[in-house]
């Protein structure tokens, strides 16, 4: 005989430890069972596309930093390769390898908090969380000796970076890339065929590859529902049609194999790494004719695109000839990326539910911009 | 190496022509401007179609050109590697009201929130048609250009 | 076998109770700071600076306030107006460093603290007295010259206007777009830069 | 009035409660001295648990730091021993709110209910040779059955609250509880048929080699039964903080916190000084005469140490697969090494009934085998979800048209 | 023998009203304390409320939860009545002859048939 019961309705955030910042999600459960789920953003809106209308096209690298605040280098990136293609420009080689070499220290750095948190909010407490972030601690001194900050970068400008590595950088990222071999090794023992860590994940959460590109999902998500697809190899830009690297693609479209895509993203990223530390040359880094005050012509409008470590990170820039950009539509990944919420969620339990949210890896700066 | 190419207007807006008589206002370079009433079946015809198959949205944005309003779909083809731009253009300031591309891409679920939110333009046929940044019961639409 | 990755996994996390913390102990213990390091204080020399208020028009947020009156103590070096107001507002600045890029006489750099928490907004207001009588420990950022000259700022000693240097600007241009030219030491007369 | 301390007593032979007993039998009755004699034991054991919960705390906060690779507390004391009474002060001194609508009075009682059998728990436990406050003749079940109330603190304190992840909480509290109790229980039973007794006195009189090594599927059992009872890694699905903040506790402050916290660490404790006395002998090491209380609090450390060490390693399993190990691993494999015992003592005893050592350590030979056996053959069972797939296809799927339904 | 039991729960007994009074009188030290103003006290609605991740509770107060351990707690109670009979087996076993063994091996025996069908039925697996 079935037993009567009531569904509940339950707010998950904004102040709860696993969203990733504020975001919420009104649940309604039975049991332990989701059956409704309605994301509510917004709680770390700053109108960054109406700022950037205020801004001139250098000051709003300063916005793109603050986006998805884990991954900012990548951020400067797109803005910068918009704006590139607004002018009908292209930074000098050195600039490119640079941009390509910091981008993958980031996403290093990106996917390392995003696999860190997953395992977190799998219930690990704080170990490999902490052993992601001593890595990541690394990769952010790298980025202070660079450009002088961890988080908040800045560093590309529109027609390359604003300055070349110091001298004694390169001998610190050759350590670095030496140490974190060993300590990403480590990290893989410690995690990645955990039986646990299996039986939580693996199976939980598919999301099917048609259901990813007709919810416009991308980046590691989109590769871990088994489609390959990345921007760095289908429109390469900077430096990624002179690398090499695989792209690896999830068999099983679960949990599991979001977070196996990053750590294996984790790899490739070494590997273009060093390649671009062998590849790179003497030269310029910044386009010396380009002005602090850029104006492209009126009516122009590009729409410039990464991979960054969330997913497509694009910029589309519409210029009026003046000296800020006359439209600034960000599209970001993890805001796009959420529209799989529900069809991740429901059915799930409250505790897969974490961690699948977790597997999409969002950051609230990016989500509500 | 792989690379996505451009489609450009002029093939899209024949194609476009041939299907949907009417529904091309016009073209430039790599983008084809569309009748904003009939933007749903265009959706639909560029997703289903075999040669175009654009099965990916990357992004809708809107413009706010002051006369009037710019809707640009950025579109991907994962299989035929090939992207392209349609724009439409919605006339007026008040009750702007453009069919919803929900239904063909459900990627388009934000980021018309978004634009009903910032900007101010309705989607018809949207399920959630509510405010997403801002809360319900915010005055005005912040990204348009006559809101400061 | 099952159970073997878990056997794995007390491995590596025994592995590491037995290494050295990589954590420190603030503030007996500090970490490197490298010398760009894009740090509170603003270090400024007024001895070069002309009042053209680039820092000003280029700072993202606003946040510096510039009122100028015609100098009458510098007539030598030309068109130069004493700066009557110089206030940043650290408390809303986000260190992006832009005004130092700006800045064509290279007389504003980026300090190199960050322990300036104050209990009121108001106290967070960078004055031109302040600017003028804070130590200053500048930061290479976007500073080639100090740079070449392995200047370390947490740990040097303060510099006045002519031993920070300035290039010409032809040289900095070139420096800027990352031809590294033969870096002249730091000129510690300071005669023949400011010549430009 | 001449006392004379029974000769059965456990604690005949203890100097401190003998100075006691006879000092206060010399002018009180008898009964009275023994009472007295009593207190002083008491006042001890509440003392030695209550500080022993904060220096657990800050045990376990200094070791996850270490495995960490950060230093964890050190500002107050040597080593930061202090901090629990730093954190006890401010606790102290913290509002102590009673959410609007819950349960005042279910909710004020949380931590007396709590705490006290936790208290009562060391009644049984000997921590050195002849030194506990009571030798019962069934010790062991007196420590489960005490053991178990704390889940109801739980559940009253989930229920009380009037807060939905409170809730949760209470109700996976118990659904693990009632899961886990099971096969612990059984666990214990081959302990006590090879010591032939239940009191913890005898028991550690009877590992001639500790029973880690005669009983390893009972440990392997019992430390796993615990840890989920006492909420830990890789069971605290009652207060997994990522999922339901703090679970039951979520809405307590100030000094019920404190109380409630203490009460955790003090029944890791507890449990910490069972396994010690059931498994790895208790006191009894070289010199136990005059220093057993020390190989008792090192064997007792390192049961700690291996709780904290679980914690630092592993994520957290679902409720669902928590009762899964339970009903279908665990308690299999208890009553696999129950009527493997059983067999054992069976033919090995003789014929007055007692167990020589070399019988002991015939039955670890095949004891320690067959727990490996088990441990295999029931992982072989494991759902293929949990396997490892070291190779994995990267083939490029480019679905056709979507036929995804658009709700 | 009977004296050595009363002796022994006499002290156990004494010891449980210990173990009641010291977290009482640790609760009643810090309302004294807040009755001193050692402890500030200043209830307000919004504070009172239960925690939800800081937005208002939506829906009733207590709510039918659905637990879905009902056949576990059934399992539960019938092998704790299990143990209970095994642990006084258990503890002279030693000294028991064949018939006991069988005994007990044909009562654990008719437990595990009912696990055994718990299991078949699916009863050990979360259901909706």
């Amino acid at each position: 005989m079935p037993i009567r019961t009531e569904p509940m309705t339950v707010n998950v955030g904004p102040q709860h430890p696993s969203t990733h910042g504020v975001f919420r999600l009104r649940i309604t459960f039975d049991g332990e069972e989701i059956l409704e789920v309605e994301p509510i953003l917004g709680y770390l809106h700053r109108g960054s596309e109406k700022l950037a209308e205020e801004r001139n096209y250098v000051q709003v690298v300063t916005l793109t930093d603050r986006l998805d605040y884990t991954s900012s280098m990548i951020n400067n990136q797109a803005y910068c390769l918009a704006v590139e293609k607004l002018l009908g420009v292209e930074p000098p080689l050195r600039a490119k390898f640079l941009r390509t070499l910091v981008a993958e220290l980031q996403r290093i750095a990106s996917h390392l908090v995003a696999v860190g948190f997953f395992i977190q909010e799998l219930g690990a407490f704080g170990t490999p969380l902490m052993y992601a972030f001593r890595s990541r601690e690394r990769i952010l001194d790298l980025f202070e000796m660079l450009c002088g900050a961890r988080i908040t970068v800045s560093y590309m400008r529109p027609g390359g970076v604003f300055a070349d590595a110091p001298p004694d950088f390169w001998p610190a990222l050759t350590q670095f890339m030496h140490d974190f071999a060993i300590e990403f090794n480590e990290f893989e023992q410690l995690l990645l065929e955990n039986e646990i860590l299996l039986v939580r994940t693996r199976g939980v959460s598919p999301l099917p590859p048609e259901m990813a590109i007709n919810c416009s999902v991308s980046g590691p998500v989109l590769r871990a529902s088994g489609v390959n697809w990345d921007w760095r190899k289908m429109d390469p830009y900077d430096a990624y049609d002179k690398v090499e690297f695989d792209v690896p693609v999830g068999s099983h479209w679960d949990n599991y194999d979001r977070f196996w895509v990053r750590m294996q993203e984790v790899r490739q990223s070494m590997r273009i790494i060093d390649q671009c530390v062998a590849q790179i040359e003497p030269g310029p880094v910044r386009l010396v004719d380009l002005p602090l005050v850029i104006r492209p012509e009126a009516g122009a409008e590009a729409y410039g695109r990464v991979e960054a470590s969330k997913g497509e990170l694009g910029f589309y820039l519409v210029s009026d000839g003046g000296i800020a950009p006359y439209r600034c539509k960000i599209r970001s990944p993890s805001l796009i990326n959420l529209t799989v919420t529900e069809h991740l969620l429901v059915g799930w339990k409250l505790a897969d539910m974490i961690v699948s949210l977790g597997s999409v890896d969002i950051n609230m700066g990016e989500v509500d911009r | 190496m792989m690379q996505v190419k451009a489609l450009s207007g002029d093939q899209l807006a024949e194609r476009l022509e041939q299907a949907l008589p009417d529904s091309v206002v016009d073209k430039i370079s790599d983008e084809v401007w569309v009748e904003p009433a009939r933007i749903a079946e265009v959706a639909r015809f560029l997703k289903e179609d075999e040669d175009l198959d654009f099965q990916f949205l990357n992004s809708v944005s809107a413009v706010d050109f002051i006369e009037y309003f710019a809707l640009v779909y950025h579109l991907t083809s994962l299989r035929k590697q090939h992207t392209a731009i349609v724009k439409a253009k919605v006339y007026g300031r008040d009750e702007l009201v453009v069919p919803s591309v929900y239904q063909v891409w459900r990627g388009a679920d934000f980021q018309e929130r978004e634009i009903w939110d910032l900007m101010g333009i309705r989607f018809a046929g949207h399920p959630n048609m509510k405010r997403i940044m801002l809360w319900e019961g915010f005055e005005g639409h912040p990204l348009r250009k006559d809101y400061l | 076998m099952y159970g073997l990755a878990m056997a794995k996994g007390l491995m590596v996390t025994l592995k590491n109770l037995t290494k050295k913390p990589t954590t420190v102990q603030y503030p007996e213990e500090r970490v490197k700071q490298h010398p760009r390091f894009r740090g509170e204080e603003f270090v400024w020399y007024e001895e070069r600076c002309t009042g053209c208020a680039s820092c000003a028009k280029y700072c993202p947020l606003g946040i510096i306030k510039i009122v100028t009156s015609p100098s009458e103590t510098a007539p030598k070096q030309g068109d130069k107006y004493r700066l009557e107001v110089f206030d940043i507002e650290i408390q809303r600045c986000m260190f992006c460093g832009l005004c130092v890029e700006a800045c064509p006489y290279d007389c504003l750099f980026m300090g190199s603290g960050f322990e300036q928490g104050k209990y009121s907004r108001k106290d967070m207001v960078l004055h031109v007295e302040d600017l003028r009588q804070a130590d200053k420990h500048p930061s290479t950022f976007f500073r080639p010259q100090l740079e070449a000259s392995g200047y370390d700022p947490r740990g040097g000693r303060p510099l006045n206007w002519r031993e920070v240097g300035r290039e010409s600007w032809r040289w900095h241009q070139q420096e800027k777009s990352g031809l590294r030219l033969e870096h002249s030491p730091v000129d510690t007369a300071g005669s023949q830069q400011e010549s430009n | 009035m001449n006392c004379q301390l029974a000769a059965d007593n456990i604690l005949f032979e203890n100097a401190l409660y003998r100075v006691i007993y006879d000092a206060v039998g010399s002018f009180l009755p008898c009964w009275l001295a023994y009472v007295a004699a009593g207190l002083a034991i008491m006042l001890i054991l509440v003392n030695a648990v209550l500080l022993g919960a904060a220096l657990v705390t800050w045990f376990e906060r200094r070791l996850l730091g270490r495995f960490h690779n950060r230093i964890g507390p050190n500002r107050w004391g040597p080593f930061g021993l202090l901090q629990p009474i730093a954190d006890l002060a401010k606790l102290m001194t913290k509002e102590d709110l009673i959410p609007a609508g819950a349960d005042k009075i279910t909710f004020s009682l949380v931590p007396l209910v709590m705490m006290a059998p936790l208290l009562l728990m060391t009644a049984v436990i000997p921590f050195s040779k002849n030194t506990a406050l009571a030798n019962l003749n069934v010790g062991v079940l007196f420590i489960l059955a005490i053991g178990s109330l704390t889940t109801v603190a739980i559940f009253m304190a989930g229920w009380s609250s009037n807060n939905r992840y409170a809730l949760f909480g209470a109700a996976r509290a118990v659904a693990v509880l009632i899961s886990y109790e099971v096969p612990v229980v059984i666990s214990l039973l081959g302990v006590v048929m090879v010591a032939g007794s239940m009191s913890l006195a005898n028991i550690v009189q009877a590992q001639a080699i500790p029973f880690l090594l005669v009983q390893p599927l009972a440990l392997l059992i019992f430390l796993t039964g615990m840890s989920a009872e006492l909420n830990r890694t890789p069971f605290d699905v009652a207060e997994a903080e990522s999922e339901i903040i703090a679970g039951y506790h979520i809405e307590y402050s100030g000094i019920k916190f404190a109380l409630i916290f203490a009460a955790e660490t003090g029944a890791m404790l507890v449990v910490a000084a069972t396994i010690a006395t059931l498994f790895l002998s208790g006191w009894v090491g070289p010199f136990a005469e005059y220093i057993g209380w020390f190989w008792f609090l090192l064997k007792t450390l390192l049961v700690l140490f291996v709780f904290v060490w679980i914690r630092a390693t592993y994520p957290r399993l679902r409720v669902d697969q928590i009762m899964a190990l339970s009903w279908k691993f665990l308690l299999p494999l208890s009553l696999i090494n129950l009527a493997a015992t059983t067999l054992e003592v069976f033919f090995l005893r003789d014929s007055a009934g007692t167990l020589a050592t070399i019988d002991l350590w015939i039955m670890a030979g095949i004891n320690i085998p067959l727990a490996l056996g088990c441990i295999f053959l029931f992982g072989n069972l494991v759902p293929e979800n949990a396997k490892v797939l070291s190779v994995r296809p990267t083939t490029v799927v480019v679905p056709a048209v979507a036929t995804v339904e658009v709700r | 023998m009977l004296e050595d039991y009363f002796r022994q729960y006499g002290l156990i007994a004494i010891f449980a009203a210990i173990a009641v009074l010291v977290p009482t009188g640790m609760l009643m030290m810090s309302y004294m304390a807040g009755k001193v103003g050692l402890r500030p006290s200043n209830p307000t609605p919004v504070k009172l409320e239960a925690y939800e991740c800081g937005v208002e509770t939506i829906g009733g107060r207590w709510n039918q939860f659905n637990f879905r351990y009902y056949m576990f707690a059934i399992l539960f109670v019938i092998f704790d009545v299990e143990v209970v009979f095994l642990y006084p087996w258990a503890t002279k076993f030693l000294k028991l002859e064949l018939f006991a063994l069988i005994e007990m091996a044909v009562f654990v025996a008719i437990l595990l048939v009912g696990w055994a069908y718990a299991w078949r039925k699916r009863d050990l697996e979360w259901r909706s």
